[in-house]
Parts: C-alpha cells; sequence; structure tokens
C-alpha cells in the first residue's frame, strides 16, 4: 500500500549567459520633484524585475519606491538589454542601474556641494536628501537639488550605467573559461507517499531553501521560489512533452494532455532563504529564477528511492513508470 | 446571424455573432472587455473564467448564445463602485500575481467560491481553483490570498 | 547605511493592474484593420518540398498577402544562423512553417490554408538521438546529425586527469539519466502584432523576453538597412568564426514593443512569430497579428529539449569523489538554436555543487526531426542536477554513507576550482544544507554543522 | 430564437422536432464542454446547433420508485440534488472527479454520456448504478439499459433524429454500499488513466445487486458483467474479492495512449476494485 519516503537534494545554478558578453544597461533621470524615471532595456516577464530595478534605483537615489517610474516599453528608448534569461537581470541590470544612479549622485552632489561647502566626497544621498557626512544638518533635499541642476545649472540630472561580463570563449583543448559571475544554491527536501499497488507518487511536503544571496524582495523572491518548487514537481512527476519518447506517437496537444500541476497538486510548500552575500552582486545579491526548479526532482526521486527502493532515473516518475520498477525490482 | 442579447457588468449588450461563436470572444473581440485571456481556448487553463448568472463558466468553451438573456461578470464588473473588491486588494497585498495571465480568471473563480461558502478552508480553495492553471507562482500566495479575503470578509459578495 | 528600500516587500509594480484586468497583453493591443495571420505548417515530420503554389489562397476574397521562403530577405536566422523563417526545401519537422497568410479574419485565414497546394516528397525522419548519432541514420541535416564543436563531435571540458582518478578509485559508480521533453507552458502563447509605421519603419509589439536580442536577429531577416548585413564575425559563444545572429544594419527600422508577458520560462527567447508577421505587414501594408493556439505552442514551439546524462563516478571509501566522466547527449531538435551554449553551459556546470579534482565532460549535441529545442527555466543545468543528486544519492548507498555527510565531505568551498577551472569565490552549499537540515529538522552531527565554506577546512 | 444555425429549444418536443427536420446537419448542444472544444480546435463544423439547455430537460426527481435524471442536468446540478445524495451516492462522488467546477457548472449528464468516451465518469458510475436511458424522437421513445448504449469509442445507439432524454436509475434500498477511484496523471481536472466504480447492497453479510464498472480501459465505459456475477449472492472475503478484482480486469480491453499503456490501465483497475469492494463490504 501506502509507503514514506523522504528525500533531499541541492544544486547550484549560475548568474548570466554562460561565457559572458551580456550586457545589460540602464538610464535614470530625474524630474524636478526629485521623483525618477529608470529606463531599462529588461523585459518584465512577470518576475518582477521592475519592482525590483526600481527598488534598487531607489535605494541608490535615497528616495521612495513609489517615487521611481520604470520605463522598458521598446527597443527605441530602451537601453540595451540581452534579455530576461538565464537568472541575470537582478545581478547584471541591477549593476547597471547602481552604475546609473552613481552619476546621477554625481551630478546632484557636484550641483550642490558649493552650497554645502563641502567637496562632492564629503557628501551623501538619504532619505531624499543630500547632507554633509560629518554633519548632517547641512543638507538639501533631493527636489531642491535636482531643481538647481536643472533650472539654476542649466544640466541634465541624468545617470547612464552598464553592466556586463566580458565574454569568456575558453581555452580550445581544456574548456577553461569564466562561464559566470557567481552561483546561486539550492537546497530542497521532499516527502512523498508510495502507492505501491498503482505507483501513484503523492508529494507531502517540499521544504525549499535558497541562498540567493542578499533578496531584494522577499515576496518576490518567495513567489519565483513557489513556482519554482511547482515547476519542478510537475518535471518530477508529470509533464512530458514526448511521451513516447523517441516515438512522436502521442505528442499533448492541448493542456488537457500536457499536465501542469493544479492547485491541488502541489504540496504544502516551506520557503526559506539565507542570505550569504555574492561577491559583486548588487547589495550581495545572487539570483532565484531558475535554480529554484531544478532540485525538486531529484529530491523527490530521491525520496521515492527511500519510500520503496527503486531508482527513478528517467523522469517523469508517473505512477506507470514508478509500478513498472517496482516490478521490475519484485522480479529481481 | 443570431442577435444575442445578454447583460454585461450591469450593461445590457446586443451583438451579431455566429451560432459557434463563443462567449470568449464576443467579450474580447465584440465588446472589447479585455481582462478574460485566451490560454488555450479548450476550457483547460481557466484564463478565461467569468461568472455567468452565478455560475463560474469558462468562456471560451461557452456557446456565446447560450449566455443569451443572462448575466455576465468579469473581472471589470467586480469594482465597479470604484473600490477593490476584498479579493483584488487581497491579492495585491499577498503578492499573489506574477504575470498576471492568470489573474483575472483566477479571482473570478474566487469569487464564485466566496459567493457560495464565504468561509471555505484551504482544501476547498484549491479544488475551487484547480480549473485555473498558474505557471508563475506555485499557487501558495494565490491561496493565502483567497484565505485572507474570506477572513476580512466574513459576508463576501460583490 | 541601512537599506530602506532594498530587502522590502515592495508590493508588485504592475501589481495594481494585474489585479484590476487593466494589464495590457499584446493579444489586448487592438488596432483597427488589423489581419489575421495563420500559418500553413509542414504535414511531415520531413521531407523535400518541390512546389508550392499559393495562388488559389492569394485570390481569395478577405486574403491580404501569403508569403513564402521567396518573401524572406534574408532566410535564415538562429545563434548561428541555420534554421529558415519559411521552409524552402527542406523540411526538417512536423509543423515547420511553410508559408503565412493575412487574412481580414480567423475564418478566411484557415480557409486560405487549405487552398495552399503543396507537393512534398516526404522521407524517412529520425526521432531518437542514439540512432541519429550512428553513421547510416537518416540525415536531418546534409553535415551530419552531430553538432561539430570544431573538429568533435562533443563539446569537451575537462581538469586534472580521470584515468588517473578511476585506477586510485575504491569504488566506481556509473547510471544514465534521463530528463525529458519540457513545454514552458506559459499560459499567454506566442503572439505578436505588426504595425507598419512611416518610412518604411515597423513596430513590432511582442512578447519577446529578449527584445533587444531578438531586434539583432530581425535586423538581419528584415535586411530593412540595406545589404550589408550578417557578416561573417566571431560568435561570441562559440569563439568560432561564422555568420553573426544579429544583423548589422537596420535595428533602427524596427520597434520592438513589449506589452505585460504573459510568464516566459525562456518559452519567448526565441523568435516565433514577429518575423513572420512582420513580413506580412511589410508585404500588406497592414496591421498583422498572429495568436498561437495551445496546440501550436505543445506541438511546434521551442521546448526543453530532452537529455541523457551518464555519469561515471570514481569514489574512496571515505566517500570522496576524484573522478568523474559525463556524456551527455542533448536531443535538440532540427536547427541549432541555443543547443551548442546548451551543451557548453551543461558542461561548465556538471560538477553539481561539488569539488571534483579529475573531471572531464563530453557533451553532444544531436539534431533529430523535431521541432528546435531551445532555453527553458534551469537551462542546461537541470538536468545535470537531477543526475548529479540521484547520483550522489546511489553513492551514498553503494558506501553506507549518510547522504548529507557525502555532499558535506564533497561540497564545494571558498578556492575551490569547477572543471572550468574556475574559482569558486563565495559558494554556500554548506550554509545552504545547514538551514535546510535545521528546516526539515534533520539532525546532523557537529562535524556537519561547524562547516563553513569560507574555512575550506574538508572534513 | 428562430435563427435557423442555432436553435434553442423550448421543450423536448421542439427539439425532437427541429432535430428530424435539420438530420445530420445539426448537433444537439447542452453543456457544450465537448462540442465546443471540437469546434474551437477545428475538428468540428456543425451548421446547425439545437440547443436543449433551456428545454426543461434538466429535471432530478424521484417518479415511480426510480430516480430520473434530466438529460441537460449540469454536473454541479446532480452533485448538489438531495435525491441524487440520497439515491446515487457514487453519481456525486463521480460527477465531483469530472473536469473543473466550471466544466462542471455547464457541463451535463447527458453530455458525458453521449460523448461517449470511454473514460467518461458519469457514464461509468451510472453503469454501476444499473441505470437505463430513454432515447427520444419525433416518433416515439425507447428505453434500453446503459450497457447496451455504447457501441464504441465515441459511438452509441442514437439514431440521428433521436436524443438522449433522460437516465433512469433504480432507487437504493438497504445496506446500499459503494466506492468510486480514479488514477490520474495528477490529483484535479484530470482524465482517468483508469477509473472503477462499484456499487452493491450488503443482506445480512451477503453482496447482492453487484454492479462493478470499468473507465479508460475498454472502447466503451465498461460493465464488468462476469466479475459482478461472481460477487453475487455471496460474502466477500479477501480471496474472493481478489478473484473478483482479477475476473474484472480480465474483462477489459484497454489500449496504449499517452496518460498510459495498456498494461498498466490492466494492472490498476484491478487494484481500484480491490480497494473498493474491501472497504465496501466491511
Amino acid at each position: 500500500m501506502k509507503k514514506r519516503g523522504k528525500g533531499f537534494a541541492v544544486g547550484f545554478y549560475p548568474i548570466g549567459l554562460s561565457g559572458g558578453g551580456d550586457p545589460s544597461q540602464a538610464i535614470i533621470k530625474m524630474k524636478p520633484d526629485g521623483t525618477a524615471d529608470l529606463t531599462i532595456g529588461s523585459v518584465d516577464i512577470g518576475q518582477g524585475c521592475r519592482t525590483v530595478l526600481a527598488q534598487i534605483a531607489a535605494e541608490e537615489l535615497g528616495i521612495g519606491y513609489e517615487q521611481v517610474n520604470v520605463h522598458n516599453t521598446d527597443t527605441d528608448t530602451g537601453p540595451f538589454c540581452m534579455g530576461s534569461f538565464a537568472s541575470r537581470v537582478t545581478y547584471i541590470a541591477g549593476n547597471a542601474v547602481i552604475n546609473a544612479a552613481k552619476e546621477v549622485k554625481e551630478v546632484l552632489l557636484k550641483s550642490v556641494c558649493a552650497n554645502l561647502n563641502a567637496s562632492p566626497e564629503e557628501l551623501e544621498v538619504a532619505r531624499g536628501i543630500i547632507r554633509v557626512k560629518a554633519d548632517p544638518d547641512r543638507c538639501i533635499s533631493i527636489p531642491d537639488a535636482v531643481g538647481k541642476a536643472t533650472f539654476a545649472d542649466g544640466v541634465p540630472v541624468v545617470g547612464r550605467g552598464a553592466s556586463m561580463k566580458p565574454p569568456s570563449g575558453g581555452d580550445p583543448e581544456t574548456g577553461a573559461c569564466e562561464p559566470c559571475y557567481t552561483m546561486s544554491y539550492a537546497a530542497v527536501y521532499a516527502e512523498v507517499d508510495v502507492d505501491t499497488e498503482t505507483g501513484v507518487v503523492d508529494v507531502l511536503k517540499l521544504i525549499c531553501v535558497y541562498d540567493a544571496g542578499r533578496v531584494i524582495n522577499p515576496a518576490l523572491a518567495e513567489g519565483q521560489a513557489e513556482g519554482g518548487a511547482a515547476m519542478g514537481l510537475g518535471a518530477a512527476l508529470m509533464e512530458n512533452r514526448i511521451p513516447d519518447y523517441p516515438k512522436m506517437t502521442y505528442s499533448p496537444e492541448s493542456f488537457y494532455e500536457y499536465m501542469i500541476p493544479t492547485a491541488m497538486d502541489v504540496p504544502p510548500l516551506e520557503i526559506g532563504f539565507i542570505e550569504i552575500p555574492s561577491d559583486g552582486g548588487p547589495y550581495g545579491a545572487r539570483a532565484i529564477g531558475e535554480m529554484s526548479a531544478n532540485a525538486q526532482a531529484p529530491a523527490i526521486v530521491n525520496a521515492i528511492h527511500d519510500a520503496v527502493g527503486i531508482w527513478m532515473t528517467s523522469m517523469p516518475a508517473t505512477p506507470e513508470k514508478v509500478l513498472r520498477a517496482l516490478r521490475e525490482k519484485d522480479a529481481a | 446571424m443570431p442577435v444575442l442579447e445578454l447583460k454585461v457588468n450591469g450593461n445590457d449588450c446586443q451583438v451579431l455573432v455566429e451560432h459557434t461563436t463563443s462567449l470568449l470572444e464576443v467579450l474580447r473581440e465584440k465588446l472589447m472587455i479585455l481582462s478574460p485571456k485566451m490560454g488555450c481556448n479548450t476550457g483547460d487553463c481557466g484564463a478565461c473564467s467569468v461568472i455567468l448568472d452565478g455560475m463560474l463558466v469558462h468562456s471560451c468553451i461557452t456557446p456565446a448564445m447560450v449566455a443569451s438573456g443572462k448575466e455576465v461578470i468579469t473581472l471589470e464588473g467586480i469594482s465597479a463602485s470604484g473600490e477593490l473588491h476584498p479579493l483584488q486588494k487581497a491579492f495585491q497585498d499577498n503578492h499573489a500575481t506574477q504575470c498576471g495571465f492568470c489573474t483575472p480568471g483566477m479571482i473570478m473563480a474566487a469569487k464564485a467560491l466566496l459567493d457560495e461558502n464565504p468561509k471555505p478552508t484551504e482544501p476547498q480553495i484549491k479544488k475551487a481553483l484547480s480549473g485555473n492553471l498558474c505557471r508563475c507562482t506555485g499557487y501558495k500566495k494565490i491561496v493565502e490570498s483567497v484565505m485572507a479575503a474570506s477572513a476580512d470578509n466574513p459576508a463576501s459578495g460583490s | 547605511m541601512a537599506l530602506e528600500v532594498v530587502g522590502k516587500r515592495a508590493l508588485k509594480y504592475d501589481g495594481m493592474s494585474h489585479i484590476t484586468g487593466q494589464s495590457r497583453y499584446v493579444d489586448d493591443i487592438l488596432i483597427p484593420g488589423t489581419l489575421t495571420v495563420k500559418a500553413f505548417r509542414s504535414p511531415v515530420h520531413k521531407g523535400r518540398m518541390k512546389s508550392i503554389d499559393t495562388s488559389k489562397a492569394e485570390n481569395m476574397p478577405g486574403v491580404a498577402g501569403v508569403i513564402t521562403y521567396r518573401d524572406v530577405p534574408h532566410n535564415a536566422y538562429g545563434m548561428e544562423p541555420d534554421q529558415p523563417v519559411l521552409v524552402e526545401k527542406d523540411i526538417r519537422y512536423k509543423g515547420e512553417p511553410i508559408a503565412a497568410v493575412a487574412a481580414i479574419n480567423e475564418k478566411v485565414a484557415y480557409a486560405a490554408l487549405d487552398r495552399i497546394v503543396v507537393d512534398i516528397e516526404e522521407e524517412e525522419p529520425v526521432f531518437d538521438p542514439l540512432k541519429a548519432m550512428e553513421p547510416d541514420a537518416p540525415k536531418v541535416r546534409p553535415e551530419g546529425n552531430v553538432y561539430m564543436f570544431g573538429s568533435e563531435p562533443f563539446k569537451k571540458v575537462y581538469i586534472g586527469d580521470i584515468d588517473e582518478g578511476f585506477r586510485k578509485a575504491d569504488h566506481i559508480i556509473e547510471e544514465t539519466y534521463f530528463y525529458p521533453d519540457m513545454e514552458h507552458s506559459a499560459l499567454e502563447t506566442q503572439v505578436s502584432l505588426a504595425v507598419p509605421e512611416a518610412m518604411g519603419k515597423l513596430t513590432i509589439y511582442t512578447v519577446s523576453q529578449a527584445r533587444n536580442f531578438h531586434l539583432g536577429m530581425l535586423a538581419g531577416i528584415l535586411k530593412l538597412g540595406g545589404d550589408a548585413l550578417q557578416c561573417e564575425c566571431i560568435n561570441e559563444w562559440s569563439g568560432k568564426t561564422r555568420s553573426s545572429w544579429r544583423g548589422k544594419t537596420g535595428m533602427n527600422r524596427v520597434r520592438l514593443e513589449g506589452y505585460a508577458v504573459g510568464g516566459g520560462f525562456g518559452g519567448k527567447n526565441e523568435l516565433h512569430a514577429d518575423h513572420i508577421t512582420a513580413l506580412l505587414a511589410l508585404k500588406t501594408a497592414r496591421p498583422c497579428k498572429w495568436r498561437w493556439t495551445r496546440e501550436e505552442e505543445l506541438l511546434y514551439s521551442t521546448h526543453r529539449g530532452p537529455w541523457y546524462v551518464t555519469i561515471k563516478d570514481g569514489v574512496m571509501n571515505d566517500g570522496r569523489i576524484i573522478a568523474r566522466y559525463v556524456k551527455s547527449i542533448h536531443d535538440g531538435g532540427a536547427y541549432i538554436g541555443f543547443n551548442a551554449y546548451a551543451a557548453g553551459k551543461f558542461s561548465y556546470f556538471v560538477n553539481g555543487p561539488y569539488y571534483v579534482p579529475n573531471l572531464r565532460c563530453e557533451g553532444y549535441c544531436v539534431f533529430t526531426n523535431k521541432p528546435v529545442a531551445s532555453t527553458m527555466r534551469g537551462f542546461a543545468v537541470a538536468p545535470g542536477t537531477f543526475a548529479v543528486e540521484v547520483q550522489m544519492h546511489k553513492i551514498a548507498e553503494k558506501l553506507g554513507m549518510d547522504p548529507w555527510e557525502l555532499r558535506f565531505k564533497n561540497a564545494i568551498l571558498k578556492g575551490d576550482q569547477l572543471v572550468t577551472r574556475q574559482v569558486m569565490k563565495d559558494p554556500s552549499l554548506v550554509e545552504t544544507m545547514q538551514a535546510l537540515a535545521k528546516r526539515a529538522g534533520v539532525t546532523l552531527p557537529d562535524h556537519l554543522m561547524r562547516m563553513t565554506s569560507e574555512s575550506n577546512q574538508r572534513i | 430564437m428562430t435563427n435557423s444555425d442555432f436553435f434553442a429549444a423550448r421543450d423536448i418536443h421542439e427539439a425532437c422536432t427541429r432535430l428530424s427536420q435539420s438530420g445530420k446537419e445539426a448537433h444537439i448542444l447542452a453543456g457544450g464542454t465537448d462540442l465546443m472544444v471540437a469546434i474551437n480546435r477545428r475538428r468540428l463544423f456543425p451548421h446547425k446547433l439545437i440547443y436543449i439547455g433551456q428545454s426543461g430537460m434538466d429535471a432530478i426527481e424521484v417518479k415511480d420508485g426510480h430516480l430520473v435524471i434530466g438529460a441537460a442536468a449540469t454536473h454541479t446540478a446532480v452533485i448538489q440534488s438531495k435525491a441524487v445524495k440520497d439515491h446515487a451516492g457514487l453519481l456525486v462522488d463521480a460527477c465531483c472527479s469530472i473536469g473543473s467546477k466550471a466544466i462542471r457548472n455547464i457541463g451535463t449528464i447527458g453530455g458525458n454520456i453521449c460523448n461517449a468516451s470511454p473514460a467518461a465518469d458519469a457514464a461509468t458510475a451510472l453503469l454501476a448504478l444499473g441505470a437505463e436511458v430513454k432515447l427520444v424522437s419525433a416518433h416515439g421513445e425507447r428505453a434500453i439499459a446503459l450497457k447496451d448504449f455504447f457501441t464504441g469509442p465515441g459511438e452509441t445507439v442514437l439514431q440521428p433524429d433521436e436524443l438522449l432524454k433522460e437516465i433512469i436509475l433504480p432507487l437504493t434500498k438497504g445496506d446500499s454500499r459503494w466506492g468510486w477511484l480514479k488514477v490520474g496523471q495528477r490529483k484535479a481536472d484530470v482524465i482517468g488513466i483508469a477509473t472503477a466504480a462499484v456499487s452493491l447492497r450488503l443482506e445480512h453479510g451477503t453482496c447482492r445487486d453487484v454492479r462493478i464498472a470499468l473507465g479508460a480501459v475498454a472502447p466503451t465505459p465498461l460493465f464488468a458483467a462476469k466479475a459482478s456475477a461472481m460477487l453475487e449472492g455471496r460474502t466477500a472475503d479477501e480471496s474472493l474479492i481478489s478473484e473478483v478484482a482479477q475476473a474484472a480486469a480480465d474483462e477489459t480491453s484497454p489500449i496504449d495512449d499517452a496518460r498510459g499503456s495498456a498494461w498498466y490501465r490492466k494492472q490498476i483497475c484491478g487494484v481500484l476494485v480491490k480497494r473498493i469492494l474491501t472497504a465496501a463490504t466491511k
């Protein structure tokens, strides 16, 4: 009948196109009321890159999140971004935004330093003001500073930023190269029930822990992790575009044939982050998008083994494949 | 061509349709009500979910003529007063949207549930939403949002 | 300075528009006069198109335009441009676009497809990558069914000496794993709306995840900037001199505009519809919209190609993995797409998060008569993660060792090299596993809980 | 509505008359959950639709010692009906596992039968409940046992001018027991790889009126006559249940398809029968 098993698996995932050479760029301009327009080329596919990049811009500029508009509408206005793939946007576009904000701050500090009787290096930007680090009472509000730069100095308060890992082609003999900035880490724990007569695997619980470095927005990071867990579950148990592989006999033609998990299929999920800063990511961020969907399948397969002693080396572990493996084990 | 008369989000509408036209096509292409989405056109994903005379339906496989004389509510119609529906607010506060494509149908499915059962349990919510696929969220924050909306609004209705 | 905004649960930028149904996706953009596009796709898995006659479709009332390969200025695209926009002669997968029509509505568009006459000589397809690798297999492509990485039929990466490692090892553990073909299943299918603008420019409303990438490809296909396109240049990833993936001029003639995107997961990293709607918009001088059906999406869009991963590990009695050989076979479908890149990415990270001093990976990328494989969440690493992580449990079972202990023993630590010789500066597997164990209620022995990635003290 | 393409029948008589006039050009439309999928996928181009959703054919009532369910009753109506709950609990369980809430709200029990899918959940349960169906045309009515209704995948004895009017079930009596089990590729909104429905009555420990039906394991929903007879009038024990389950599996003739192989279906349908019988005869 039903047998319980526990398993776990880990994994890591690189940030950015493997081999580098994938730039992201950002432009920030300030309006005279101290609000900002952040223009990027990165596409928001639902993961929330506009949210995260607006948070980074706001943090750097010392203004509120709601004060940042994000524009990523089209390729004429937006600066270059290689794309929203390879778990790269938070890290690479995030650094581009930081660099753009730095340039904005340079313009502003240069404009107001005389008013504050200090050199630009002696100033800092925080909570809507520019102030002298050593004497925080000597300060000017960001709207006033942008106003001065715009209307008194007549300079545009604009910053540009880019971030890119230079291409790393690799040694033709050994393949040695530096393919990525750094890695994110995943560890997933699964508990399953295996029905020994039908082969049905019931995943009871998934606990997923990630080191995504500094988490820029915990709610969005959880969302990625939860969606990744569901996709990993689908990969482990049901999803297959070519069920009769390698024959193309039964290619699914609708969502009634290609199964993805429903709300009923996703077990209770527990998501945790440890935040070990990365070397070079914005505020120590790593990535979360893709690595969140990888370790569930092996964790579930290892749990199935713990339950009934079979190795499901071929995914997905459909009821039929599990039952066949159980029968083979019994026969052996 | 048959004439279809129906009420959508409180407005009386008259449209010419073919006998095989789906309700989704009428909503999107004739009435320009765009929150119901076409995700599969086979009734499997739920992105087109609307409420027809109090019943949740997949508008893509509901023949438009079947809605004759009936009332359709779409996501646009649940905050007509200008205030967010408790479910909308809960979806926002609980970060339940990612790409947003399933969201209109998901909220309508949740509304149909709460209209019938103002205090559903978590398994009841999951069952009620199981015809609405979401590839982004893993459903957790969606289910939490429905729980939150039902807790805040004991007599949740439109 | 304490962080003020970063680290906060800021509400999603587009959350309010999602929950009120106001988010506009490409299919929600309604422009009067827009034509509906449908594609005539290959009915066979493999074949040779001897002739195509679209005149009956063109002459139908309500049909504004029909395109075939003759209408494509540069009929090749991709990372190493090898994929035709529309089939000229060789059909390499079932569903491959052969022609496309733009008509006043869907009904007319479908009726027009029924009037396109093609003469196809069907040929024997090959679906199994293992069969495709055999010398007498039907050829998916004239140059052979195995992608050549320079002079070798696989992507090779190695460090140390695996033969030496296997000699010293106390145990050899070998297994082959299979990772299936998956569909991204974003709820929004491929949609494209191309709108001719003044001065011969074009705006394309796109679901692309990578607009600038696709802008370059489209500039190459459409040749709107003149002829000086598709120069030979160093391919950034393969390091080989080949045609570039991007056109060299004309990027100011096309504007890719994106609205809300209904999910990607890697399924919108390849051109699916934008090139064809663009060609039809240019031909008809009217807005053209193409929304793929779910059936098209499942059968003919890009997908995660299946992988066979064979791992042979040389392991010591104390659990140290001292040698690993990995052979992967990636079923890439009919074209190169991102497949060669994928073989590289797979091999770079085939260590898993473990230190293995002697490692060699040979990554094959095989052509079969299937739609081209492409990127999908966890791209090229997910199959390796699956194989390596089940392998780790198998090793633990064989040694009678706790699988946690085995992973801590081999964990990548600060300063360790991967097979690429890239030095890990900030690894955190140890800490991630410790956190998981705590959450899962697994009590690990003190010596494991005391470990740190930073100290590089192997147990 | 008098439009010739779309005819909304106000009663069954109108529906029959229109059907006999239109012949093969017309399709009966009830909920449309199967028909519209076929239309949207361009597998079917019906010239005319005769809509029976407003024809009063959706009543569910106890009449003359029988439970009578109108063919146009939706699955949701069946699930919510007290009469069905009281007299055919098995049907409630089966209808709950059909599609999603939105499908059940509009899909009808008559549609589930007439579509004649081998995997039809309601049809399988109705076989186990000993259902009769009443077919009607402009020329008259006839009643046949549901097990004689199906002739193949998507094929039935319905004549071109006939439509399914209602489903007639015997009222349960005494200590009635039933069970419904389904194995699918996921937990909800799924077509069964195999399903099993069993109904019986315990009379002092003896099994009476045993009916075992299986879905998705034959060209039609399958009434396992031999297995049912094997248990009739006997006291169930573990070994008898195993024999009956095996007999049920032996009656199947499954095929390979995207959801599973014939081998797998044979393996599990017996398991499902065994589990239901074990629980039901306790």
